[in-house]
């Protein structure tokens, strides 16, 4: 027997404390029965709520933040009829321009791969503790901690 | 006495000064414990804006505080 | 005076006779003004409604599929409050995996970019002159004019 | 009689044996043009699954047939 790949040990959410391509994340999705796919990415801003941005630092609670991710993705995974999933989320010190966050995923129809995504990028905000920092323009900075 | 570890992340690490500590507590419950670091630290964010976790894992606010428990309250997150 | 772009002579909706790059797409979309970039791949799949296929060939009225192509983005930079967007449909020879089809859209918030990314590849599988000749793993093959 | 170049794609080419020809015809609308060509070439589309275009552009299938059209049956789309 050999065991071509483990659901146990592919983790389909990943922190990355540095710049990543996404090209490699892309293409572990792809699948001759996938005919859609579907990709999120969100960028640092020049702006939030009016106020110019210069930059921004996340910071996560490692440990759970991989654990809620992973659950976020397996209950996509269980909820829509994809193929598969990936999201990766910076930390660290960003500057404008720079990507944040991605997500993918591959399913046979569209339909499922765009209610998918937005699912996985809603919860992903929502839920895994990862928190922004903003630096400002006029050199103030601040936490974000948005009221529900 | 019980002794566990708490975390502090984002605002809640500004205001408190420290990622970490360890400190020994009476409270039974999460709920009480997260008061008593409240009044301690003066934070801010009340508990209805929290979520908490224990060793890794989301908790209720109710379960039991128990010695070598890793404590973590988390703030409104703002990932994405 | 320079014009840096004239809104006139950018193509939003290209037909490619050829395997193309989503990359250098894709970097046409960034702006530091927007948060939220949203993508959609159409990929030529290793079955159709449950008969196996080795492959496709798509064909297009060429001025009215620019015409339409460019109308429907045009519609969605008015309907939707995105930054840019972009589609680029194959024409000629597929084979299973092939990129059929990339819809690219930038935008403040992610709300307006999936609604806008659905709504293009939406409104160019339904309107578009494009035609998908399909071959068969059991040596058929035929046109795809699909029932409304 | 008006003459006009009637293209033919898809499905509409492969009956026709052709891609494009050009025909004189008698046809004062469109509809009646595609009717001419149903029976000519033996298409199985009938009119209300197709879209009628002139010089590139959609049209209605009232609108009348000019000297120097190119016409164009549109089959049912499958691109995406």
């Amino acid at each position: 027997m050999t065991i071509l790949e483990s659901r146990e040990t592919v983790k389909h959410f990943i922190l990355s404390d540095a710049a990543f391509d996404i090209a490699p994340q892309r293409v572990q999705l792809l699948r001759d029965s996938a005919g859609a796919f579907v990709s999120f990415e969100g960028w640092v801003r020049d702006h939030n709520d009016g106020r110019a941005a210069h930059g921004l630092r996340y910071e996560a609670y490692t440990t759970l933040a991989e654990a809620e991710g992973e659950r976020i993705i397996d209950e996509a995974l269980n909820q829509f009829s994809i193929v598969d999933a990936r999201c990766v989320h910076r930390t660290g010190d960003l500057a404008i321009g720079d990507l944040a966050v991605w997500v993918g995923v591959s399913a046979a129809h569209r339909d499922a791969a765009f209610h998918a995504c937005r699912f996985i990028i809603d919860e992903v905000k929502s839920r895994v503790p990862i928190w922004k920092h903003e630096r400002y323009a006029d050199g103030a900075s601040d936490w974000l901690h948005p009221q529900p | 006495m019980t002794t566990v570890t708490v975390l502090y992340f984002a605002s809640l690490r500004d205001a408190a000064g420290m990622s970490s500590e360890v400190i020994e507590t009476n409270a039974n419950d999460l709920r009480t414990l997260y008061g008593e670091l409240q009044s301690l630290h003066g934070f801010v964010l009340t508990i209805d804006r929290l979520r908490v976790a224990v060793d890794g894992a989301f908790v209720g606010w109710n379960d039991a505080v128990c010695s070598g428990n890793e404590v973590a309250f988390i703030p409104p997150v703002s990932g994405g």
